[in-house]
Parts: structure tokens; C-alpha cells; sequence
């Protein structure tokens, strides 16, 4: 009960937010919903289903390059925006098949190294825009009502990830949550359950990839401009950081990660902006402290953020059950 | 031919420099369990401390030894945060390497400034049946041959090299037969740092090292240690090789603008072709 | 029921199994003993998918499965106890359990996501059975406790219990006796006699010969990857080539 | 300046600039000198008594080498700031451009990138030379010299090098220059010896290496180390101490473009060399070395957005922007002529061909003649 | 040699011994018994000092760097060594590196040298985890499972070769064995430990014939 009530707490909350923020704080926590959105999916992919990506940047890309490529194109941005997800899992299927025979740090690298392709491509193709990438997306809207607001961007981002988490909260309790789980530490003895484990893996990382793909659309749609620049490697480090930061194998974990990095980040700028800061504040102030402070994290909090908080309610049910 | 040859030479000097930062990689994972991503970090503090060494006057030998001294400290440093503190999963560790790669920018901002550096190396060149060489490629090609040839035999053959490896492959029992692994630990972070370093020195004349320069180290020389399961240095040492011939022979035959594609591409399929030759049980085995 | 024909497996030289043959009929317990390294886990993995067989042919209830893929043989009525333990990490008992009813369930990731009506059903019943394998092994009030964190013998009743939800034609057990003092293993023996009379096919691999002479109604004896041996249990301890191979001066 | 002398103007709000330059991210070494040189300027107007008597103050953003955060900074200074200086790496810029341009926002780019002013946004200009200029530029010193076939080198990666080589290969042909080897490479490009050896097989008497950051100097040092005798052409990215220093004696005799800011101690006395050396001198007395290129745009921006204020009379944005496009001022970049139908300003004159000497770009014969020329009307 | 008082170890806020004091002297083979989950492997992990304790000593020799051995439950081997570098590792602490002598005792092992352990059947394991136990000489072995996986003629081999270091060299053994009644022929003492405390203890002969560890433990038709 108790629960149900913190998260419609949550919920308010997030709903409320976009009434009083100005636009500048919009605009982060437009973002930082959408680093929620694909950390949702690393989270799934790495806590649950124990599969490691560090390419998430790249279904991210394919996401806002389809919306964006549809909506030029003079496409419904609903259209886009629905293609997005489907597109990106599309494309994680046709790449999990030969990668998800990879292990580990196997299939880290090579998810790393399919970023890194696509961005390469992406940079280099005419019909992506090159290096330049894409300008002048229109606003996203339906029908006739154009969203132009930041606010109503916020919304949308927001809903997007409650869907996100929802979809993950119901995947992980169930049966093929379950599968995913089992499979994460011996693969062996999941297929002896009955689980098809090659198939169970595609699936999950194509769901993680359309969650990225969704938070792409939106980004294309927001910002209204796309470049290989818009999904480097390192944003793809970033997810796994929040991932871990805010605890792996926990669906509140994403958000609690992606909100503690996104807000460190953003405080430790308006911190070096203040007038009379040295020179080199910025890059102090954004490396080491940011590297200070996530250290500190992950060396006294090893499990995350969700699970510290949290554990003083489990550690009491165990006790009880023994 | 010689063409040819021009490319395959240059390619396995691209190759070796790739591979000495994998062979930190290695060592450090080896033993500890820990993939450290402030390998590349410790490169870019050797190369940008040559530079000031050498800018200072201080004589060619003594500046590069300096610098991978000091690499080979920071890599200690960077050990005891990462694996310190008992408890740490190697996850967790891995993080904390991230963050010290972060936390190095400041310092390197602040100590050596957000402009590029290189210095000076070997000058000139070699020819070799035809091909053409850069000298200091030839340096890098040299010590990294040895380097591997050491670790190789160092882990392979000596009882300390083993007792390294004992750590990684099972933590617990290593304490069982009554191995200290912090203290194995913090001795491979500090190889690591050494190698690094000694890669740094390297490849600073080759190409100009500012602040994070390692993120473009680092995910090289990544791929060619995954390659090597993060445990074979010699295995490794092929991976990058590979990496840097299929670089240069993409260049070489036509693909210059999709040398990245080719190398990354051709070490995936290997990889996987490899991958389908084993078997879940096998992997999952205690 | 199962029908092992001529199979053989080599690891790079050394062969773990050569040209073993062995039938086992419905509602037989057959108990599989012999030196160790003499291959019968690889036996099993051959039996199971979870390794290739490089000759020979395996059929199961009249089926060829060598080519089907571990969890195709796992619907078709085949549970296996690893001889290590393999409960799953970060799961409680019983969800461990429940994954054992993965095969006899369909509900997919979109009836899950939606939470549709089948879901539902699939879940009260997957937890039905779950609940109803973990009394039968004597885990009930193990249930909530993470799995990792078990001490071996309820970890090794988990993997029955698990394997048990499947609701199995045949029954692979790897060394379940391993581990167990003298009371959990006297209950070990009396669910197996159990599972016996309700008609399951069980396979057995054991070192402990007297849980062996008890249950088993007929015992092969493995040696260097080939049956040395194939009899009832009274036979089987007498034989001298047994004796000699495996069970020593000790019994 | 005509605002001097108001003592009283502390009254006065100040008038603030946004920058928004990469402080961290890969862009860094360019944003920094940016930044420097910005601020530098900003002293100097305020060491004059201000623009209309109103001090200038500067609003600094970090985009962190990232489009999303170039957004995330414009929202937080757009409602605080008269005018924008903005990302030197063009994805940042770009992203930024289309908010700027719904908010009327006058908005100088440091990002060469055409597509800003390609088509026409109002309130979008660009200060630093566009790479079709420097293309145009190297072409008329190649036809100069009697060159008929060249090679060309270019990153991929880049688009200021992607569209550099796209115009050279449109305008060769008026130039009467054939592009015998065209050869593209990437940004991480460890080896160069496969161009190298094309170059070689081929019949090209020059080849112009189009890059920045790294490839620049381990190109030209593989090429000094490759015994190759076809001239190399770099061009203005490798005109600075960043590549200089590295290169040390085996830039000797290289041939490398600037713009006309890099060789101010060459030009006439005038007008031009006036504006160069007013920021020339007071940067390297603060920073000790000379200002490199990103500087120079960086100070040009800010010379153009005071005088446009100065022309509107004060910081109305519509008339900032009118004075904009009716620009007409010398800078350290050359003579800017922004105009409703061109919003880059500069012309290829103000690029000068030079060549390495005693570890000094010096223009070359060429070039001395050509910028002679080109001051003189200056006055 | 062994000298434990009042030993309290918990793992989190779950206690696994309690106030268990024991002691095993020099010569001494004594066995640990107890039912699943009773404390066994805790005890032993303690002793070998991987464990630390809440409260309550660990004295004796056990202290002494490199005097105590023990084979860990689940055997722990470095999956990815060969066998004979397993057996190498065994001798860290001593500095015998020359597995000769425990390939005499286990022939097997001899033919499996080159092989990774991770590969080995779960006998071949348990064999080497033994193996690499006594390569460090030690004068205190813990031995946590010694029959687990082996085949009847090994585990008797074993036992026997216990016995021998024990008469010959005085090592003094602490055995945890799934198979009490081979534990009470091996050793003069033993303990019953159940939820974390010691419930008896004294000599194997008068522990046999109480009727409550001769049920729980000696019990049933199954040997
Ligand atoms: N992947 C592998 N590579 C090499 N050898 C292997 C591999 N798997 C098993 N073996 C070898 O095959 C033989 C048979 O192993 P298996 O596990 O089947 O024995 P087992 O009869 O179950 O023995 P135990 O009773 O000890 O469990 C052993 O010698 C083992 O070392
Ligand atoms: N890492 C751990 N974290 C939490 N609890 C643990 C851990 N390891 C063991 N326990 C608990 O401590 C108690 C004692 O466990 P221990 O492994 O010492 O038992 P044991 O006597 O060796 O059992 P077995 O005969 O099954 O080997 C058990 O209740 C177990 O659940
Ligand atoms: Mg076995
Ligand atoms: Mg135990």
C-alpha cells in the first residue's frame, strides 16, 4: 500500500512539474526524461536479463534519425514517433542475431562497435545529412495541433516514461521476466526450464532498444534537429552509469540514476557560471566533482541509489523469515 | 609490393601502439577482474608529462622514464580506488575507473592546459625492400614485441604470474591457498600504469595527446583486448594487429573512408565465429 | 521412453563418452554409477541438448531430439538436476520454482506488458504449481528467501522442486544425494520412491551405492565413457569388473 | 569609440552577450580560445567606457561538445541575454540555430558550417570563413603557380573538410586544375601511408590536405617521414602553435593557409593590420603565445556584434539585426560585408597562402602581392 | 591447535554461529556435523580466515600464517589454470611447488595435469580441490566435504591417506563430511552443530550410540 502511494506520489509530482518550471529548467527535464527512458532499458536489459550494451547510444540515433527522416519527408510526426520504437527494435533484432551469440565484455564491444559504425555511416551518408545531420524537423503534433510548448514536450516525454517503466514493471514480474532473470546467470539451466534462451535474449534487447528508439523520437521531435554529434559513445557509458548509480535490477533505479546524474550535471554548470568562478571552473567543476561524487556513489552505495533507500525495509522481511 | 608491404608495415605499427595499451588492459583484468577504463588516462599523463619534461630541457631517457613512473603511480592510485575497498563487485570497480578517467581531465586541464601537446620522438624514416617506415614506428614495433614477449612469459611461465592470474579466475579461492589479491590487485594496477605510461611515451611523437585523447585509446584498444578475452595478452596482441592492418589495407585498397567500418567489422565476425564454436555449458563451467 | 543409440562425444582427444547404447522403458528408475570422469554428466548434457553428440542418435518417446535444441527437449517432457547447483541468482525460492513452469506455459512478453486476462491465469497457475513442488520437497517455508543464499541441500531440493514444476516424463538426477546429511537424504530417497510409484521416468546418477541399491531397479556402470556394466543392483555390486573400477575395497 | 566618457552610465543597465562555447567535450581546445578572446574583447570595450555607455557583460555558457546541452544552455541565458555568440562546433550550433531564429535572437556562429546561412535565416550569421572560401583561395594560388593536377586528402568526418573538398572539386575546373587523386580518411586515421602511396603512383604535383586536430600533425609528420617530393598543401587549421610545435623542424617549407589575422605582421601598415594587432598584442601579453584562429573568430564575433549595437542605438533586436545584415567593419578575420543575401560576410581575399620559415608562417610571394592588393583599398 | 571460544559470525544481520567455542588439538582428528544450513561452512571459512568473527576468538596454530589448509565447500578452483598450476597455487604459502606427491596419491590427477580444471567432471574437481589442500603441508587441514562427487574407491583412498598423514605426521584434521558414518570411523571426536550452536559433542563411540545423532545422522536403510 504503501508503495502504490509513493509511486502516485511520483506521478503527481512529475505531472505537476511542467506547470512551474520556466523554460530552462524544461528543457532539462525534458532531457532527463528521456535518459530515463533508455536507462529503463539498459537497466532491463543489464539488471534483469544480465546482457550488457554499451551501444544504447546508437537505437537511441536510429530512433531520431527514423522520426526525423519520416517527418521530412512529410510523414505524420505520429507516424515517426510510432515508427521510432518499431524501428529501433527492428534494427536491434537484425544486429542481436549474430551479436547475442557474444558474452560479457564480448558483447559489450560489439555493441560498442555497432555504435560507432552507425555513427560513422550516419556521418557519411548523403540521406542522414552527413556530419551536419538533419535540420528543420517540424514540431511534432497530430493532425491540425502543432505541440510547441515545452511544457506539453515535458508531458509527452514523461508519459512516455511511465509507459516505458509500466511495460517493464509488468515484464519483470511475470513469466517471461521470470525467463529473463533465469537466464541471466546460467543459460543452461534456464533452456532446461524450457526457455528458448536465443530467443528471449533478441526479444529483450529489441525491447530495450525500442525504448531508446522511442526517447529518440521524441528528442528529434524536441530539439528539432539530429547529428551524429546528438549520440556519441559516451552517452551510451553515461546510461550504464545511471543504470548502475541508481541501482541495477530495479525499475525506480533508472529514474533515481538519471535524475541524480542529470541534476549533478546540470547543478555543477549553473555552480561554475556563477560570475567570479575561476577560468577553469567549468572543466573542475564537471570532471572532478562530478567524478568525485560518482565515486563516492558506487564506493558506498555498491547496489545503487533505489536499493540503499530501500533497504531497511528488506533487510527487516528477511530477518523475519529466517 | 612494395605498396603492399608499406601498408602492412604501417598497419602493425598502428597495431602495436593499439596493443600496448591493450596489454594494461589485460594485465589489469587478469588479475583483478576489473575492465579499467583510466588505461587510456595513464597514456595521455606519460605523453603529456614527457612533453613538459622535454619542453624543460630534461634530456630525452630520462623524461620518457619519468613519465612512465609517474603513469605507472597513477595507475597504482587508481587501483586503490577502484579496488581498495573490499566489497567492490568488479561492475562497481569498473565505474569507479570511469569516474578516475573523468577526475584525470581537471587535473590534466589544470596542470597541462586544454590544448594538444605531442613531443618529439625519433626522427626520419626507414626503408625497408621498398616499403618506407617512420623510425619511431619502428620503435613502437620493437618494444612492443618485447613488452609481449614479457608478459607472456611472465604470466604464462612464472609462479608470481600465476598466482596473478589465480586472483581473477577465482577471488576466493586465491585467499583459500592464502594469496593476498588486494595486494595482487594494486601490483597489476601499477603495471597497468606502467604500460600505459610506456605506451604514452610512445605514441606522443606519432600524434599530438591533449586530455581525452584516451577515449579514442581506449576504445581500440579495447576491442583488440576483448578480442583476447581480456586475459591473453598474446591473443590480444593479434587482435590489434588486425585492427591495424585491416585499417591500413582499407585505406590502402579503397575504403579510406570506411576504415573504421572494415577493421570494427572484420573483428566482429571473427569474434562471433569464434563465439559459435563454444557452447553455453562450457562457458558457464565453475 | 529414451533410447540411446552408439553416441559418442570427445573433447579435443579425449573421449568423454564412446559408443554408449542404453534403453530406458517408462516408469523405469535407472541409476547410471562408475569412476569419476567416467563421462556421465556428459551423458546426460548428450541427453539433454546441452552438448552435441559427435555419432549416434538419441530418441525420445519415439522422437529423434538430437538435433532439437535444449529447451525443445525440456517441453517434451525432460528435467534435469545439474550435478553443481544452478539456482538462479537475485530470485527468491519461489520464483526459482516458477521457472520451472516456463514450458508449460505461453503467456508472452505482450500478454505480460498488458497484463492481459491470460497472463493473469498463467500466473495463478504457475504459482499453484509452484507452491504445490515446494511443499513436496519440504521448502514451503523457504519460499520469500533469496535463492543464492540457500545452504546446499535446500539449494539442491530447489532444482527438484524446479525440475518437478515442469511436470516431467523423465527425470535427469546428477548426483542429488551430494551434500545431504542422513535425514534430508533418507527424505531425498523417500521422494524419489515417490516420484517412482506416481509413474515418472527417472535417470540416476549416484556415488552413493547404498541410495543406489535401494532405488534403482536396474544400474549401468560407466567406465572411461563406455558401459562396463548393465544389471540389477544385486548383480552390479558383485561384478568383479565393477569392483575393481569403482567401487573398491569399500563396499 | 563613441561611448567613451559616460561616467554616469552605471545607471544604465549593462548590455549582455551570451557565449556559448564547448568548455568540455571534445571541443574544448577550440571553445577555450574562443572564450579567451571573446572576454578579451569585452575588457577592452569596457576599458573604453562601455558600448552607449552601458557596460558589456558576458553570459558564458558550457555546450559540452553536445547538441542537447547547447539547448539546455540557450534556455537558461535566452531571457537574460541582448545577443548571442554561439557554438563553435557546428552540431551545437546548428541545434541552437532554429530557437534563435523563432526568438529573434541575433546570433553570431563560430561554426563554419554553410548550412547556417545556406538558406538564409535572418537572424543567423557566421563569422568564421566558410571552407568553399579557403577552397577558392587554394585554387587560385595553385592555378598561380602553374599547378595542373592535384591531389586531395579529406576527412570524412568532418564536414567543414567534407564541404572544403566538395567545393574544391566543383571549382576545379574553373581554375583549370584537374583532381588526379581524391582520398578520403577518417578523423582516427592512425597511418596516412596508404594516401601517401597513392599520391606517389599518381601524376599530382601538389596535394592539398584538407583537416584539423590530430590528422594534421600526424599526417604531415608521416608525410615529412615518407620521402614523398609532391608538395604538401594543409590549410588553415594547421595555422597555429598547436601545429607548429609538434611538427617542429619538418614543417619547414610546408605550405599552409591562414587567414589574414595569422600573417598581420606581414601586411602594410593600415587599417587592417591596426584592428589585427589591437588583439594580437594584448592576447599574447595575457596568454603568452599568439591568438590562434578560434581566437581570432572569436574576438571578430564580438567586434561585429558591439558595432551592430552601436549602430542600432541600443539592443533592440530587430535593429541589431538590420545593422547586422547592413554590416560593413573590419576584423581580425578581414573585412566583413554581411548583407540580406549573404550572411558569412567574408570574401576569399582575406586569406592569405603561407609557408613555413624558421618555424613562422610567412606569406608566400603570392600571397604578399595578393594581400597587398587586398588592404590597400582598407585604407 | 584449533581453539575457538565463543565464536559469533553473522552474515548482514543473520546470525550463522553462536557463541560456538571448539577446539581440535594437535594429532587430533575430529569431525563437524550438523544439517544443512547448521553452520558448518561458516565455521570453517572462519578458521581459515576469510570469514571475520563478530565476537569470540580463534586461537592456536590455526593463527599461524601458512599452518592451516582448508578444502572449501564447492571445491573453489581456478577454473581457467591447468590442474597441476591448481596444485601449484596449493602451495603458495609453503613454497612447495612440486605436485609429485599428490599425483602418487591420486593417480588421476597425474593423467588430467595439462587439463582446465573448469572442464573436469565434479569428482576430478573435488580430487584436485583436496589435492591443492595437502600441497601446503599444512598441520591443520579443515576439510569441508571430503567425499562430495568421488566414487567409493577414492573417497576410501582418501580417507585412508588421511589417516596415515594423521598416525605419521600428527596433522590434525577438522572434517566435515556428508557421510557420518565414515566420519566417526576417521575420527576420535566429533561435534553436532545445528542453527549456529553446538548441540553435542564428545567421542565418536559414545556419540553413535546416542540415539537422537544416531537418527539424524547414522540413521535410515541408506549407508
Ligand atoms: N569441456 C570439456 N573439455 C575437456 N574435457 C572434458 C570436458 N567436459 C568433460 N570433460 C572430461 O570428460 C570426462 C567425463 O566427464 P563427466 O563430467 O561426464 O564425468 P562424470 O562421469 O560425470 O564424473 P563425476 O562422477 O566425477 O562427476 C572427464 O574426464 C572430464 O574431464
Ligand atoms: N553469504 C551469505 N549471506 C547470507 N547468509 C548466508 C551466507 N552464507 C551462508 N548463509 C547462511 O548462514 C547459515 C549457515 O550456512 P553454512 O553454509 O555455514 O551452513 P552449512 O552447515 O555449511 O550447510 P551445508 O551442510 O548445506 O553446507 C545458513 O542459514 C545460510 O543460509
Ligand atoms: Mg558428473
Ligand atoms: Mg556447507
Amino acid at each position: 500500500m504503501k508503495r502504490i502511494a509513493a509511486a502516485a506520489l511520483v506521478v503527481a509530482v512529475a505531472l505537476g512539474l511542467p506547470l512551474v518550471l520556466d523554460d530552462s529548467a524544461l528543457a532539462v527535464y525534458v532531457l532527463l526524461g528521456l535518459a530515463a527512458i533508455v536507462t529503463v532499458g539498459v537497466s532491463l536489459l543489464m539488471g534483469f536479463a544480465g546482457q550488457v550494451s554499451l551501444g544504447q547510444g546508437a537505437f537511441y540515433g536510429v530512433g531520431a534519425y527514423t522520426a526525423a527522416l519520416l517527418a521530412l519527408n512529410g510523414f505524420p510526426p505520429l507516424l515517426g514517433l510510432v515508427a521510432a520504437p518499431l524501428m529501433a527494435a527492428v534494427f536491434a533484432v537484425l544486429i542481436g542475431m549474430p551479436l547475442l551469440r557474444l558474452r560479457g565484455h564480448h558483447l559489450a564491444f560489439a555493441t560498442l562497435a555497432v555504435q560507432l559504425i552507425l555513427l560513422s555511416l550516419a556521418g557519411q551518408l548523403e540521406f542522414t545529412g552527413g556530419d551536419i545531420g538533419l535540420q528543420g524537423i517540424p514540431q511534432f503534433g497530430i493532425g491540425s495541433w502543432e505541440m510547441d510548448s515545452a511544457a506539453a514536450y515535458a508531458w509527452l516525454t514523461w508519459a512516455a516514461l511511465g509507459l516505458v517503466m509500466l511495460v517493464t514493471h509488468h515484464v519483470i514480474a511475470s513469466r517471461p521476466g521470470r525467463a529473463l532473470r533465469a537466464l541471466a546467470t546460467s543459460e543452461t539451466a534456464a533452456a532446461s526450464s524450457g526457455i528458448p534462451v536465443g530467443r528471449y535474449k533478441l526479444v529483450v534487447f529489441a525491447l530495450s532498444a525500442a525504448f531508446a528508439g522511442l526517447a529518440g523520437g521524441i528528442y528529434c521531435f524536441y530539439t528539432g534537429y539530429v547529428a551524429p554529434g546528438s549520440f556519441p559513445v559516451l552517452i551510451s557509458i553515461q546510461y550504464i552509469v545511471m543504470a548502475v548509480v541508481g541501482g541495477l535490477g530495479t525499475v525506480w533505479g533508472a529514474l533515481a540514476g538519471a535524475s541524480a546524474i542529470t541534476l549533478l550535471v546540470q547543478g555543477l554548470d549553473r555552480l561554475a557560471a556563477l560570475p567570479g568562478m575561476p577560468t577553469y571552473a567549468p572543466s573542475v567543476l564537471s570532471y572532478a566533482v562530478y567524478a568525485l561524487v560518482l565515486i563516492g556513489v558506487v564506493l558506498f552505495l555498491p547496489q545503487g541509489l533505489v536499493p540503499a533507500l530501500t533497504r531497511r525495509d528488506r533487510t527487516g522481511r528477511r530477518g523475519r523469515a529466517s | 609490393m612494395s605498396a603492399f608491404l608499406t601498408y602492412l608495415l604501417n598497419g602493425l605499427a598502428v597495431g602495436c601502439a593499439i596493443a600496448l595499451i591493450a596489454s594494461g588492459l589485460v594485465a589489469i583484468h587478469r588479475v583483478t577482474g576489473v575492465v579499467n577504463f583510466a588505461q587510456g588516462t595513464f597514456a595521455v599523463v606519460a605523453g603529456l608529462c614527457t612533453s613538459s619534461l622535454l619542453g624543460l630541457g630534461v634530456p630525452h631517457g630520462v623524461s620518457e622514464a619519468a613519465a612512465v613512473l609517474l603513469a605507472g603511480v597513477a595507475g597504482l592510485l587508481t587501483g586503490l580506488a577502484a579496488i581498495g575497498r573490499p566489497g567492490t563487485t568488479p561492475l562497481s570497480s569498473l565505474i569507479i575507473t570511469l569516474g578516475v578517467g573523468v577526475l584525470a581531465y581537471a587535473v590534466e586541464i589544470v596542470l597541462w592546459g586544454d590544448q594538444p601537446r605531442s613531443a618529439p620522438g625519433l626522427a626520419g624514416s626507414v626503408t625497408i625492400a621498398g616499403a618506407r617506415i617512420q623510425t619511431q614506428h619502428l620503435l613502437v614495433i620493437a618494444v612492443t614485441a618485447a613488452t609481449f614477449v614479457l608478459l607472456a612469459l611472465f604470466f604464462g611461465r612464472t609462479y608470481l604470474g600465476k598466482a596473478l592470474t589465480a586472483c581473477a579466475s577465482n577471488p576466493y579461492a586465491a585467499r583459500v591457498v592464502g594469496i593476498d589479491t588486494r595486494r595482487m590487485g594494486l601490483l597489476a594496477f601499477a603495471l597497468g600504469g606502467l604500460l600505459g605510461g610506456l605506451a604514452g611515451v610512445l605514441i606522443t611523437p606519432l600524434r599530438p595527446i591533449s586530455f581525452d585523447t584516451d577515449v579514442t585509446l581506449i576504445v581500440n584498444a579495447f576491442a583488440a583486448a576483448v578480442f583476447g578475452a581480456l586475459t591473453r595478452p598474446v591473443v590480444a596482441l593479434g587482435g590489434a594487429l588486425l585492427l591495424g592492418v585491416a585499417e591500413t589495407m582499407a585505406a590502402g585498397y579503397g575504403y579510406g573512408s570506411h576504415q573504421l567500418e572494415v577493421a570494427l567489422g572484420l573483428m566482429l565476425v571473427v569474434m562471433i565465429v569464434q563465439a559459435s564454436r563454444r557452447s553455453a555449458i562450457h562457458e558457464e563451467a565453475v | 521412453m529414451l533410447a540411446v543409440t552408439g553416441v559418442s562425444r570427445s573433447f579435443g582427444g579425449v573421449y568423454a563418452v564412446r559408443d554408449v547404447s542404453l534403453a530406458v522403458a517408462e516408469g523405469e528408475l535407472c541409476a547410471i554409477i562408475g569412476p569419476n570422469g567416467a563421462g556421465k554428466s556428459t551423458l546426460f548434457n548428450l541427453v539433454t541438448g546441452h552438448l552435441a553428440a559427435d555419432h549416434g542418435e538419441i530418441a525420445f518417446l519415439g522422437h529423434r531430439v538430437d538435433r532439437l535444441a535444449p529447451h525443445r527437449r525440456a517441453r517434451l517432457g525432460m528435467s534435469i538436476v545439474f550435478q553443481g547447483a544452478r539456482v538462479f541468482r537475485g530470485m527468491t525460492v519461489r520464483e526459482n520454482v516458477m521457472v520451472g513452469m516456463h514450458g508449460r506455459t505461453r503467456s508472452g512478453f505482450v500478454s505480460a506488458a498488458l497484463r492481459l486476462p491470460r497472463h493473469r491465469r498463467d500466473e495463478r497457475e504457475i504459482g499453484r504449481e509452484a507452491d504445490a513442488a515446494l511443499a513436496r520437497v519440504g521448502l514451503a517455508e523457504w519460499a520469500g528467501r533469496p535463492a543464492d543464499r540457500l545452504p546446499i541441500g535446500q539449494q539442491r531440493a530447489l532444482q527438484l522442486a524446479r525440475a518437478l514444476c515442469a511436470r516431467p516424463r523423465l527425470l535427469l538426477l546428477d548426483e542429488p544425494a551430494s551434500g545431504l546429511r542422513g535425514h534430508e537424504r533418507e527424505r531425498l530417497a523417500a521422494l524419489v520412491e515417490e516420484l517412482r510409484a506416481d509413474g515418472l521416468t527417472i535417470l540416476l546418477i549416484e556415488h552413493d551405492v547404498g541410495f543406489v541399491t535401494r532405488l534403482a531397479d536396474r544400474v549401468v556402470v560407466l567406465d572411461l565413457g563406455r558401459v562396463i556394466a548393465d544389471g540389477p543392483p544385486a548383480e552390479i555390486r558383485e561384478d568383479p569388473l565393477v569392483l575393481a573400477a569403482y567401487l573398491g575395497q569399500a563396499s | 569609440g563613441n561611448g567613451g566618457g559616460g561616467g554616469g552610465s552605471g545607471a544604465q543597465d549593462p548590455i549582455r552577450v551570451g557565449l556559448i562555447v564547448s568548455l568540455t567535450g571534445n571541443y574544448t581546445p577550440l571553445g577555450s580560445e574562443d572564450k579567451k578572446a571573446v572576454e578579451l574583447a569585452v575588457e577592452q570595450v569596457n576599458a573604453q567606457g562601455g558600448l552607449l555607455g552601458r557596460q558589456v557583460e558576458l553570459v558564458v555558457r558550457d555546450d559540452k561538445t553536445a547538441p542537447d546541452q547547447g539547448i539546455v544552455a540557450y534556455n537558461q541565458i535566452k531571457g537574460e541575454i541582448d545577443a548571442l555568440i554561439g557554438p563553435v562546433f557546428s552540431n551545437s550550433a546548428l541545434a541552437i540555430e532554429p530557437l534563435a531564429q523563432r526568438e529573434k535572437m541575433p546570433y553570431l556562429s563560430l561554426a563554419p558550417a554553410v548550412e547556417q546561412v545556406e538558406p538564409i535565416k535572418s537572424y543567423i550569421f557566421v563569422t568564421p570563413a566558410l571552407s568553399s572560401m579557403y577552397a577558392e583561395r587554394y585554387l587560385q594560388y595553385i592555378q598561380a603557380e602553374g599547378i595542373k593536377t592535384i591531389a586531395v586528402a579529406w576527412d570524412s568526418k568532418s564536414a567543414y573538410s567534407v564541404s572544403g573538398h566538395e567545393s574544391m572539386v566543383a571549382l576545379a575546373p574553373k581554375y583549370g586544375v584537374t583532381i588526379a587523386v581524391d582520398e578520403p580518411y577518417e578523423t582516427t586515421t592512425a597511418d596516412f601511408s596508404p594516401v601517401f602511396q597513392h599520391v606517389r603512383d599518381s601524376e599530382a604535383e601538389a596535394l592539398v590536405f584538407w583537416g584539423s586536430g590530430a590528422p594534421g600533425v600526424t599526417a604531415a609528420k608521416q608525410y615529412a617521414a615518407s620521402g614523398l617530393k609532391t608538395p604538401l598543401f594543409l590549410t588553415a587549421s594547421q595555422a597555429s602553435k598547436l601545429w607548429l610545435e609538434p611538427m617542429g623542424e619538418a614543417a619547414e617549407g610546408m605550405t599552409v593557409q591562414s587567414a589574414i589575422g595569422v600573417v598581420g605582421e606581414h601586411l602594410p601598415d593600415g587599417k587592417q593590420k591596426q584592428v589585427i594587432e589591437q588583439m594580437a598584442k594584448p592576447y599574447q601579453e595575457k596568454h603568452g603565445y599568439p591568438p590562434p584562429q578560434f581566437a581570432q573568430d572569436g574576438y571578430s564575433a564580438s567586434l561585429l556584434l558591439f558595432e551592430a549595437i552601436r549602430k542600432a542605438g541600443g539592443t533592440d533586436k530587430e535593429k541589431v539585426q538590420q545593422a547586422l545584415e547592413t554590416m560593413d567593419l573590419i576584423t581580425p578575420n578581414g573585412r566583413f560585408r554581411y548583407s540580406p543575401t549573404d550572411h558569412s560576410g567574408l570574401t576569399p581575399e582575406y586569406i592569405s597562402v603561407n609557408t613555413v620559415r624558421d618555424g613562422a608562417f610567412v606569406p608566400t610571394e603570392w600571397a604578399r602581392e595578393q594581400l597587398t592588393k587586398t588592404v590597400a583599398g582598407l585604407g | 591447535m584449533i581453539d575457538v571460544t565463543d565464536l559469533v559470525v553473522s552474515y548482514g544481520t543473520a546470525i550463522a554461529l553462536d557463541h560456538v567455542t571448539l577446539a581440535v588439538g594437535k594429532g587430533e582428528m575430529v569431525a563437524l556435523l550438523g544439517p544443512n544450513g547448521a553452520g558448518k561452512s561458516t565455521l570453517a571459512n572462519t578458521l581459515a580466515g576469510l570469514l571475520a568473527p563478530a565476537s569470540g576468538t580463534v586461537s592456536g596454530t590455526v593463527r599461524v600464517e601458512g599452518r592451516l589448509a582448508l578444502v572449501p565447500e564447492g571445491r573453489q578452483l581456478f577454473p581457467d589454470m591447468s590442474v597441476a598450476d591448481n596444485l601449484a597455487l596449493g602451495g603458495w604459502r609453503s613454497g612447495q611447488r612440486d605436485p609429485a606427491p599428490v599425483y602418487e596419491l591420486l593417480p588421476r590427477l597425474a593423467e588430467l595435469a595439462g587439463r582446465r580444471a573448469g572442464v573436469l567432471s565434479g569428482g576430478e574437481q573435488q580430487m584436485v580441490a583436496v589435492g591443492r589442500a595437502l600441497m601446503s603441508r599444512p598441520q591443520v587441514l579443515v576439510v569441508d566435504e571430503l567425499s562430495l562427487g568421488l566414487a567409493p574407491n577414492i573417497t576410501a583412498d582418501l580417507a585412508a591417506h588421511l589417516a596415515t598423514l594423521n598416525r605419521e605426521q600428527g596433522l590434525a584434521v577438522l572434517l566435515i563430511e556428508q557421510n557420518a558414518r565414515l566420519a566417526f570411523e576417521l575420527c576420535s571426536r566429533a561435534y553436532v552443530l545445528e542453527s549456529g550452536q553446538v548441540r553435542a559433542e564428545g567421542a565418536c563411540a559414545e556419540l553413535a550410540d546416542d540415539p537422537r545423532v544416531a537418527s539424524a545422522y547414522l540413521g535410515g536403510a541408506i549407508t
